[in-house]
């Protein structure tokens, strides 16, 4: 048993540190560290850097055009790119819909969709939630009924992230209203500019634009556009949140913005020394920090057993409640850190393009923002409830 | 032992329940918060009329002399509506300030104008650097004959945007660190030198930065006495805090009700989602902290008006931890239990919960305030 | 408003001092103050100074021989009798059995029982938890059968507290098995010295013998020992536990045990210094201090209220679970305040009649037993979880 | 990276899994608990036959020679079956600590009677003041040509009752507090001036503490360079922490699944309290913090033969903070979830929530760990 790694994976290591260094543009880093809001071109500049190294889709299996890494290098990788401030990827096409496809789709499917997500040229979003179905997934109320080559789709979806950029959706919907509630739902691939189809910001509490309504007004989608057959959608749903749910402890991400925090905490000053140096911020810190390591730990420890060939059970559940809860308490320590400098709500020096002086710090201008937005993290992809429940049920089959 | 409000204070209560209640609708405080003033200002005049901007003032200069428990009232109902206007930073703290460290001249030409809401003022007493703590002053007055001049910077003054007139802390001796050698002005926010930015706050209300090049101030704007005021300010934001701690429960009370409301009607898994034990025993949490804050705003309203003692100094840092803990709790909970729901910018919901987490962001955090505690701690 | 006591209710506190500086035997308020137990004799004694003096049944009317005291009068004893280190009351016969006589029990049942507990003469203990009926009293088993002017009663009870100095108990027992689960039930008082009733010492994980098994093995029981009706019992049990909860918060208790702990904080060292001096101690004791003191308000808020003529809601469910939480916290860190000192496990040293050396401290020996019989606190009297779903229900209407 | 168990692990583990099932049942722990002894000597014997009193020890002196993760193996069974053998305070600490600083003749003459079980050390480094401190030593040793006198107090010597050979520190020079002039002596219990008294822990163990009036050592019984030797205490300490989290783990394991038994078959309100979703949420969180717990036990052991470090001190204070912490809460939450019956001294259940509790008064708290972390915090 030992922690190290190994000889080849610490080279590997090094060439991902080298490549991030040449590569990631200071900009977007700059940004992300700030956690200040990605423009969409600044997502899609960061993925064709990755796509022309072959190192976008870093899931893929090798055939698809992955680079074939091990767990234990997509961790490296995830880790580094973390560290040096590259952007989270957009999941939905190259990490969700994607693996989907892969599983469930038609070879025409796969040979059409999978490069335009590899090029960049789709930009994919969730069509999941519904204004009544929320953690209860299996009530989507979205109808697609089939006429002909067509399904005819009617109803909406919500809490789109980034649905603005995107020209593709893939969605649930009801296609057997007499079935049980998880049967009869179809998976779709839908096109954003469809006739029809309509969309609708939704501004969170920080005043941002991530989210969205989309809207289906018969909308026609040909039934080449379904993945796996009809009915079955619930199917890919289900495989497509266990792909979801693993990684979202983002343990790299957190490492980050821990390494920030405690820059933030070397520059504030408290009682005339530098916050770093308080006793009781110091403890705080630790007790973050602390956590932190031991959900690194348990990180590398499931990795090890994917790697041995084992599956991630619901205990990435519980990896996904730490991490999430970890990554909270540490904007919040950012947020305390800054005192009465939080305050001040100045949405265009959190702007992408923002290039004039900052009111106080660049450090400060996201912080209460980005600890607001960050509510987000138990509430998405299966609430922290939802995940309890999944570890009772699951593991501890109460 | 007494938990009753007087007749009075009952009137009062109703009244401002009543205005707020008939006058400041979720939307309607939308529309004021992206006003060009960033508050209503005929909201504010509907106070003035009903004399409750004089509330906190004392009837020798117009107002109606409300205490600790009058100013609960006052700002219970305020934070139960998010209200944006400047009644804590202007009526209770800065007005609470020159009725301490006035003379009488100073009183009586100012003290009426603001008890009337003709003019409002603000105390600008941190700096960038200051985290919490009045006696960091960095910014400097040197005296010239009978003339001050001011140089220096203030930072996040919470109604400064609005503000006629400014209370400034401004160091006359010492070095940055120590209490004595801070001194009070009054210093115009158009007077020459002055310039002031201002910019909305993340929970709504508006604020400024300052930064003063050598501001003349004349000897008739010198509050208190030079280089003493530091004891006179930290007893007076006690005083601001202990008014704050209502203003957080009346929003705490909200986002209770809004987020119990939620869970009766919110459909998940063919039940509403309060029928979750899960999530009742949440809010059963939620409710017995909110019993918890409601002790101790009322424990530090009764306190807010003693003399200065560490026994004092002491509840209101426990009052303002627990009220601290609680928004937060409170806020952070409201938000996970409605889901995305709670995120949205459409929804009071979101702006109460932002307005908890934040409170503790005004005037001093939870580590703060346990700190304080800790530090005046009774060893029996 | 205002906070002070009245003149009035300030002369009531200093009688109180008075007293108890003069009748409250030391050797009993040491035990009490070291957390070591307590004998029968010790508490028959501390009973009968307080009968003699009219202030044993303080919650009584004065028609029954209660002292007539106001709710504050009674939260100001309650305090400084817990300050100067009084034990608690066995409140099985005073404050829990007597109001059900005086509320459902014939003139009879008051006349014989009323006296025979303020002179100390009976000792009651309770015979409501079954090993199937918990949290879920309504579930209870043991059998009453009328046979003439008897019930015969069968069955067992468990976890009823100091049963071993009691002779009277009074049973919660089903006399109708067809009913649903909260009818059917009738409230009995049983002698303990009856043919057929026996018992047995349940040892706590402290090695304590505080609670016990009862076990009825057709028990023959006057019907004039039914209070109430027949098969009405659950409303018996229900005003019971009500007035049960009523003062769980045991703030006077934790300011007590509080005082007790700073005090061994200033007694015990860490780094060569006090530990009271110690930073993060320090914050530790202030954090339990100011949630003490937000729970003695909120006590006295519902005090008023109750004076003022209101009834004590679900609110004291809330108090129980604060002020238990409380209490744990102290006895926490008073074991944490021993470092190693806590570990030795000297039975004999926290006996009633201990005299002898103790092996480091006398406020050690005790310290580790007390936190975890304090665990008790949590799960007795309907467990805190039950609390919870009192308010859901209660309070919030869930 | 590799969480894989060798070969020569596994089946170690295995036997002891096996040892510890067949002949600890929790039955048989508590009349050895009664015992004279306090502790099973058969069940020693047994150990010692089947090697594993050697598992820590180097095979140079005919042990196993173990590391930290041999150690882990061993203690986290042992553990499971809240065993009462000192193979923690003996083998792994005090023999440890004899590896270190013993010279050949003293290894040579005494470490292969500890590996084979004849012989038991126990390390008494502790004293009623010194507050998981190793360096607050008031205890005494004055030097006469070759002979060192002892005298002072020790104080909760966990496995000192039964030990053969005590492992002493005591100050050679400095004052109290001083990390120098600690040096370090080998006593016999019965050499003259030694006063042994022994009693039981609350958390099962038998410990000592030991009065020492002018006890006379000879120069074979120095260990280590006199005055030297606190860093090396320090290390070992560390070590002997490493196999506790190990210890606490096998007992947290245990205590979970009987919780977890417990839910699935007691009844109440007409279905098994699992079924409840506020049970099964703490479930979900106890299971979580085990998850962490077993992170960091693995983590402790990895490191806990690394030379010295502050990198190895840290990361060992936060598996021991994570460890004491997790294992308060699952010993709590067992018993809340429990209810009466999880306070019984007859149920298992109890005794190990006392073992994770107590834990923490061995080798330093939950604040003596985060404190620890604090202090080596890096600063980026």
């Amino acid at each position: 048993m030992y922690f190290e790694l190994t000889p080849e994976d610490e080279a590997f290591k090094n060439e991902v540190r080298g490549f991030l260094a040449e590569a990631l543009p200071e900009d977007i880093a700059s940004k992300v560290r700030l956690g200040k809001h990605l423009g969409k071109e600044d997502h899609q500049r960061w993925q064709q850097i990755l796509a022309k190294k072959g190192w976008y889709a870093a899931n893929w299996p090798q055939d698809y055009g992955g680079p074939g890494w091990s767990v234990v290098q997509k961790h490296i990788f995830e880790e580094e790119a973390a560290a040096a401030g590259a952007p989270r990827l957009v999941s939905f096409g190259v990490n969700m819909v994607a693996p989907v496809i892969m599983q469930f789709g038609t070879q025409e499917q796969k040979d059409y969709y999978l490069p335009r997500i590899l090029s960049g040229e789709d930009w994919w979003c969730q069509g999941y939630s519904e204004p009544g179905a929320g953690s209860d997934l299996a009530a989507v109320k979205t109808r697609a009924v089939r006429e002909g080559d067509f399904y005819v789709v009617d109803g909406q979806k919500t809490w789109t992230t980034l649905g603005q950029y995107a020209n593709k959706i893939f969605c649930l919907v009801r296609t057997d209203p007499q079935a049980k509630p998880q049967q009869g739902i179809t998976f779709l691939l839908i096109d954003m500019d469809s006739p029809g189809v309509s969309i609708r910001p939704i501004l969170t509490l920080d005043g941002e634009h991530e989210v969205n309504e989309v809207f289906f007004d018969s909308v026609r989608v040909p039934v080449a556009n379904r993945v796996g057959e009809e009915n079955k959608g619930w199917t890919c749903a289900k495989y497509l949140l266990t792909h979801e749910r693993t990684g979202q402890a983002g343990v790299g991400i957190s490492k980050a913005a821990l390494a920030h925090l405690k820059q933030v905490a070397g520059r504030e000053m408290k009682n005339g020394k530098p916050l770093i140096e308080d006793p009781l911020f110091r403890l705080r810190l630790a007790e973050v920090e602390i956590q932190l390591l031991a959900v690194e730990i348990s990180t590398l420890r499931i990795l090890a057993a994917v790697e041995g060939g084992g599956a991630p059970g619901a205990e990435s559940s519980i990896l996904k409640i730490k991490g999430s809860e970890i990554r909270q308490a540490i904007s919040q320590l950012l947020r305390q850190a800054l005192g009465a400098n939080a305050l001040p709500f100045l949405q265009d020096q959190i702007d992408p393009d923002f290039t004039g002086e900052y009111r106080y710090t660049d450090y400060a201008a996201a912080a209460a923002s980005q600890y607001f937005n960050l509510r987000k993290l138990s509430i998405y992809g299966g609430s922290n409830e939802v995940q309890k429940n999944i570890i009772a049920k699951m593991i501890l089959e109460l | 032992m007494d938990f009753n409000l007087t007749e009075e204070q009952q009137m009062l209560q109703d009244m401002l329940s009543r205005l707020v209640r008939d006058h400041y609708s979720f939307e309607k405080r939308m529309s004021h918060y992206a006003s060009q003033e960033g508050y209503s200002t005929a909201f504010w005049q509907q106070l003035a009329e009903q004399g409750l901007t004089g509330v906190p003032i004392d009837e020798a200069y117009g107002g109606f002399g409300g205490g600790g428990v009058e100013n609960m009232l006052l700002m219970k109902e305020l934070g139960r509506g998010l209200c944006l206007e400047p009644v804590l930073a202007s009526q209770i703290f800065a007005a609470g300030l020159l009725q301490q460290l006035g003379n009488k001249e100073q009183k009586e030409k100012i003290l009426p104008l603001v008890a009337s809401g003709e003019l409002k003022l603000a105390a600008a007493l941190t700096e960038t650097n200051s985290h919490y703590s009045l006696q960091h002053v960095a910014c400097r007055a040197r005296q010239q004959g009978d003339t001050w001049f001011l140089s220096g910077q203030k930072s996040v003054v919470v109604g400064g945007a609005s503000a006629d007139l400014l209370l400034v802390s401004a160091r006359t001796a010492g070095e940055q660190g120590d209490p004595e050698g801070i001194s009070l002005f009054l210093v115009e926010p158009w007077a020459k030198g002055v310039t002031r930015n201002a910019y909305p706050c993340i929970d709504g209300p508006r604020a400024c930065d300052l930064l003063l090049d050598e501001v003349m101030v004349g000897r008739g704007g010198v509050l208190g006495k030079p280089g003493q005021v530091f004891t006179t300010l930290q007893y007076q934001q006690e005083r601001a805090a202990a008014a704050a701690c209502a203003e957080a429960l009346g929003s705490m009370e909200e986002a209770f009700t809004l987020t119990l409301d939620y869970l009766k009607t919110r459909q998940q898994f063919g039940q509403p989602i309060g029928k979750f034990q899960a999530l009742q025993h949440r809010m059963a949490d939620m409710r017995g902290e909110l019993e918890l804050a409601t002790s101790m705003t009322l424990l530090a309203a009764s306190l807010a008006d003693h003399p200065p003692s560490d026994e004092r100094s002491r509840k209101l840092a426990a009052s303002r931890f627990i009220i601290t803990r609680a928004a937060r709790f409170i806020a952070e909970q409201a938000i996970q239990l409605h889901g995305g729901i709670g995120m949205t910018w459409e929804y009071a919901l979101a702006h109460h919960a932002k307005r908890l987490v934040m409170l503790s962001h005004h005037l001093g955090d939870e580590d703060t305030h346990l700190q304080r505690f800790a530090d005046l701690l009774k060893a029996s």
